[in-house]
């Protein structure tokens, strides 16, 4: 079993009523322009080539941890964290790049969305020590507050920033 | 008696001249050595080959403004360089440059070095510990624990060389070892200590204890640059900081220069009594084989990495310490059995 | 005990090796080129600031339209231009880089279709003044062909 | 285990020291508070941000073409292989092919690149263990890959020598030839380092057993590039997930399970050679052909989507997040950069350590402090 059926596997206990049957493969980017997002299922299979990515995972907040754990016990690392502004929708997407150290290449790719205004999210700095700084970035730039971790102050910015620059109506 | 002490202050101005000028052009060598073993031309832009630099430093370094940082012990701040700078001064009146040339004779001409060069260690102290800052503070407690740990094994050597040569004198020292580099302590065959296998080793000791005590590279856990910014000399500006510099080259020469007096026969000529030749036993060996020993030393320093404070400490008790003492023990008794 | 003795003998050994590679580099000639009396020649391709090229008559080849100006990232060309009477093209009349935000990326000579830009092999870009550095390329253009007596190039 | 989780201290018997952000040792703006028992770390605690400049707010405001200058100004030791990761994912995302002959001359600079930013690397870090000279020497050896590398895109640091699609122009003979006598001299080079700095006592004495990084650590930090495979992970993004022509190159991995400084040290030597190899092969190999594609739009404009790209720089991982809406700049560009996750696992692992150890433990993780801040 490749390494990518085994993740869609592990995950598939997150979204028990969707089950396997919501797996897709996407076709070439033009295609996918044309899909609505929101009407893909949660667990994404994309094609690599013109991606550059292989699984793209939507979870709500409160499963966020449990999508780290299992990564975590799949042997997968942490890559980065970041956040992406959608005003129109009034969201703030946050997009979590995990990796693997061995040959079975698969970039998992993990979003979960939180309401622009009030943006609130679950820390994984308990499973992913590694994901203190990169949350402390996104709650620099974007604002998002990374709920229970240990240490949320400005990193990038200077430490009475008040301005969170990567939202799409920051003006310098 | 008015005539002796008109000798005594010559003979103090020329040991200081004489440490002012290789202070000086000891850190110019160290520059353009750095800059050969660097593939590098070292300074050039004043003089000819950079010749004029050390005075031109030093008119800049006075120019500058002497800063005393807030909250720090000013009076015992401004003494520190002072005292860095004084022993070595001292230390060079018992040096032997040849048979004819020494400040004074003192019949106890290696305690009185090693009793100043103790009073360097504290110059060190005080200054870290008054300059109300953290690197220098840390700075100063290496520097005491690291003289500490060196001074053993330097003095046990020195003994050796005491007890073979039989006398406490430098220039007794030097002269028991004239004709010839057969003689000369480095050697594991003594006239008066018979095969001693070790010489060599303590040789090394010596060596490396004066690296370690003068706060050289690769000992220079003092002034670690890259952990301790400057070390003690952190919040010196100016001739402060000119001072410890100063210092510093002349504790060298101090260092040099025994090495030179206990190991490689002072001022003997390499091959022994030569009738016709001029030079014999001359001032000219000991200046050459004194730059030598400093060539090594800037050499060492321009190649080597740095240890660290437990690593320098560990070499002291573990190598430096046994070694030097069964060498002590085995001349000891080498000279019970052929005297 | 033998593990004393090892690290003494190997320690000591990569330590003489050391050595003996910094003291063959001592009587080796340095490698410094000793900059202000020394220079080194430019390559071909050395990207300095921009400068305009000159036709045939020493008049700049641009045709003022203003595709470095929009290529550039940072903003730091401006140019005017005017329509003389009775003429169709367009002539440039400043041509001002501001080489304090210039980040040397070179997208304005790739931008430009009319070969009227190149890099200059300035690389002596030093001034205490902050103005040195807004270049009146069309100036420079001027002197250059002043100095080499007509247009060359 | 250290002795440090063994005795739990209060505040009166600590100081804080802090290292940076002006200090010696980390090499340029970053700042590390150490609460300090004696020499010994008790906590420490890293502070970013001293020259964050926002690039990923400024690709949101330039044009792709505009923004590639920016990647040099990550990280200007390795700037080639930056350039290489935009432009990838830039390709990527709209779908322009690359010319052969093309891959190959960016493989070449970014070896070539690769090589010079580890002799800054083993110049900077012996520099930090109290060494000087190597460093001198490494910059002389460096000399000869700026020049060789000023040859051909004009510029010594900042190259932005790649374009999307190809190059900014093509490399010529004088190179070529340059780069065989490089090659040949860099040989002769890295064996007078493994005598001046690797065999060395007291650097040996200084790396080995100090500065410990376990797997696990480096999985829950996401350690990547040397600091990893220093602690014996396989994990190269040449090889693990294969871009440009490397699959056709003949190069090993230098992997080291020592887990510490020295560790790291040798697999970054290792690598030197490594790269060595590959640019011989390229120069063997080298096809004609032309640099720039044939069909390029005119305008990059990448179709709605996210894509992803990463490469592996000198310094490990960096990976590329583009977010297109379909404009003309990106929607949002998140740049991954190696040194980040390195530097982040400092802080816990050097409790418990001397200063001076920590601080060679900082110089083994090779640090660039633009690429960190961004």
């Amino acid at each position: 079993m490749s390494i990518l059926e085994k993740t869609i596997q592990a995950f598939a206990e997150l979204f028990p009523e969707e089950a396997a049957a919501t797996v897709a493969v996407d076709g070439t980017a033009e295609e996918q322009t044309e899909k609505d997002s929101e009407a893909e299922g949660p667990v994404v299979a994309r094609d690599y080539a013109t991606r550059g990515f292989h699984l793209d995972i939507g979870v709500a907040p409160d499963q966020l941890v449990r999508a780290a754990e299992i990564l975590f016990a799949l042997d997968y690392f942490i890559e980065s964290i970041t956040g992406v502004d959608w005003p129109k929708e009034k969201q703030i997407e946050a997009v979590y790049d995990f990796c693997r150290y061995d040959f079975d290449l698969c970039r998992v790719v993990v979003r979960t969305r939180t309401p622009r205004d009030e943006p609130r999210l679950p820390t994984i700095t308990g499973i992913y020590t590694g994901a203190n700084w990169h949350e402390r970035e996104t709650h620099d730039f974007f604002g998002v507050v990374f709920d229970g971790h240990p240490n949320l102050i400005p990193l990038l910015l200077p430490e009475d920033a008040d301005f969170h620059p990567l939202l799409k109506d920051f003006t310098a | 008696m008015e005539l002796s002490l008109l000798n005594a202050f010559i003979a103090v101005f020329i040991a200081i001249a004489f440490v002012g000028a290789n202070a000086a052009y000891l850190v110019w060598w160290e520059r353009k050595g750095a800059g050969f073993f660097q593939r590098r031309p070292g300074p050039t832009e004043n003089g000819p080959w950079g010749l004029l630099q050390p005075p031109l430093d030093g008119i800049k370094l006075m120019t500058k403004q002497l800063l005393i940082p807030g909250g720090v012990d000013k009076a015992i701040f401004m003494v520190a360089p002072v005292l860095a700078m004084f022993p070595a001064l001292v230390s060079f009146v018992t040096i032997p440059f040849s048979s004819s040339i020494q400040a004074h004779t003192i019949e106890v001409g290696v305690l009185l070095i090693f009793a100043f060069a103790a009073l360097g260690s504290m110059s060190l102290l005080v200054a870290g510990w008054s300059s109300r800052n953290k690197y220098a503070m840390i700075s100063s407690i290496r520097a005491v624990s690291q003289t500490v740990a060196y001074e053993i094994p330097l003095l046990i050597t020195t003994i050796t060389v005491v007890l073979i040569a039989g006398s406490l004198e430098l220039s007794e020292i030097a002269a028991a070892q004239m004709g010839g580099i057969w003689n000369w302590y480095i050697w594991p065959f003594q006239k008066s200590a018979g095969f001693n296998i070790f010489m060599p080793i303590s040789f090394m000791i010596m060596f490396i204890c004066s690296v370690a005590e003068t706060n050289r590279a690769p000992f220079d856990l003092g002034e670690a640059e890259s952990e301790l910014v400057a070390g003690f000399h952190t919040e010196y500006s100016s001739m402060g900081f000119g001072l410890f510099f100063m210092g510093e080259y002349a504790n060298i020469v101090i260092g040099a220069c025994l090495i030179t007096i206990l190991f490689l026969g002072g001022w003997a000529c390499p091959f022994g009594d030569l009738g016709f030749f001029p030079f014999t036993h001359h001032v000219g060996w000991f200046l050459l084989k004194l730059y030598l020993i400093i060539f090594v030393f800037v050499w060492i320093r321009w190649t080597f990495p740095r240890t660290t404070i437990y690593g320098l400490l560990n070499l002291s008790w573990q190598y430096m310490i046994p070694l030097s003492l069964f060498n002590l023990l085995l001349t000891a008794a080498l000279i019970k059995v052929f005297a | 005990m033998s593990g004393y003795f090892t690290d003494l003998w190997g320690g000591a050994v990569s330590l003489l090796e050391g050595m003996w590679v910094t003291l063959k580099e001592f009587p080796k000639r340095p490698v410094t080129v000793g900059y202000p009396h020394e220079h080194l020649k430019m390559y071909r391709r050395f990207r300095g600031h921009v400068e305009l090229i000159g036709g045939e008559d020493g008049s700049p080849n641009c045709i003022v339209c203003s595709m470095c100006e929009r290529a550039c990232p940072s903003n730091c060309i401006s140019m005017t231009g005017e329509k003389p009477e009775g003429s169709k093209k367009k002539v440039l009349t400043s041509y001002i880089l501001d080489f304090t935000t210039c980040s040397l990326c070179g997208s304005c000579v790739e931008s430009c279709n009319f070969n009227a830009l190149k890099f200059s092999n300035e690389y002596n870009l030093a001034s205490t003044r902050r103005e040195d550095f807004i270049i009146d390329l069309l100036e420079r253009l001027a002197e250059q062909n002043k100095a080499s007596g007509g247009g060359d190039d | 285990m250290n002795q440090m989780d063994l005795i739990e201290l209060q505040p009166d018997e600590t100081f804080v020291l802090n290292v940076g952000p002006q200090h010696p040792a980390t090499h340029g703006v970053l700042r590390v508070k150490m609460t300090m028992d004696g020499e010994y770390i008790y906590d420490a605690e890293t502070v970013l941000g001293y020259i964050h400049r926002m690039h990923e707010k400024m690709a949101e405001n330039r044009t792709y073409a505009q923004y590639m200058p920016n990647m040099g100004r990550l990280d200007y030791l390795s700037a080639m292989a930056f350039n290489h990761g935009y432009a990838l994912v830039v390709e990527r995302a709209c779908g322009i092919e690359v010319p052969e002959r093309a891959e190959y001359i960016r493989v070449l600079t970014v070896e070539l690149n690769r090589i010079s930013s580890h002799l800054v690397w083993l110049g900077a870090f012996v520099l930090d263990l109290g060494g000087f000279t190597p460093l001198m020497y490494c910059f002389d050896d460096r000399e000869y890959i700026l020049d060789l590398l000023e040859s051909i895109t004009g510029s010594r640091l900042t190259y932005c020598y790649f374009r999307f699609g190809g190059l900014y122009n093509d490399i010529d003979e004088p190179f070529i030839e340059g780069t065989r006598r490089f090659v040949k001299r860099m040989y002769k080079e890295l064996k007078m380092y493994a005598k001046l700095v690797t065999g060395n006592i007291i650097l040996m004495k200084r790396l080995r057993g100090h500065g410990i990084i376990d797997q696990n650590m480096c999985q829950r930090y996401g350690a990547t590039g040397p600091v990893a495979r220093g602690s014996g992970i396989n994990y190269d993004v040449r090889r693990n997930e294969p871009y440009s022509v490397y699959p056709e190159l003949d190069f090993d991995i230098p992997v080291d399970d020592g887990c510490d400084s020295y560790a790291r040290y040798l697999v970054r030597m290792e690598e030197m050679v490594q790269s060595l190899r590959i640019i011989e092969q390229i120069l063997a190999k080298l096809p004609e052909g032309p640099i720039n594609p044939a069909k390029k739009p005119k305008i990059i404009k990448p179709p709605p989507g996210d894509y992803y790209a990463a490469v592996e720089t000198a310094r490990g991982n960096f990976g590329i997040r583009l977010v297109s809406d379909g404009g003309k700049n990106a929607y949002r560009l998140k740049l991954r950069s190696p040194t980040y996750s390195n530097m982040h696992l400092f802080d816990e692992a050097c409790r418990g350590m001397l200063i001076a150890d920590a601080l060679a433990f900082m110089g083994s993780l090779d640090l660039v402090i633009p690429e960190m801040d961004r």
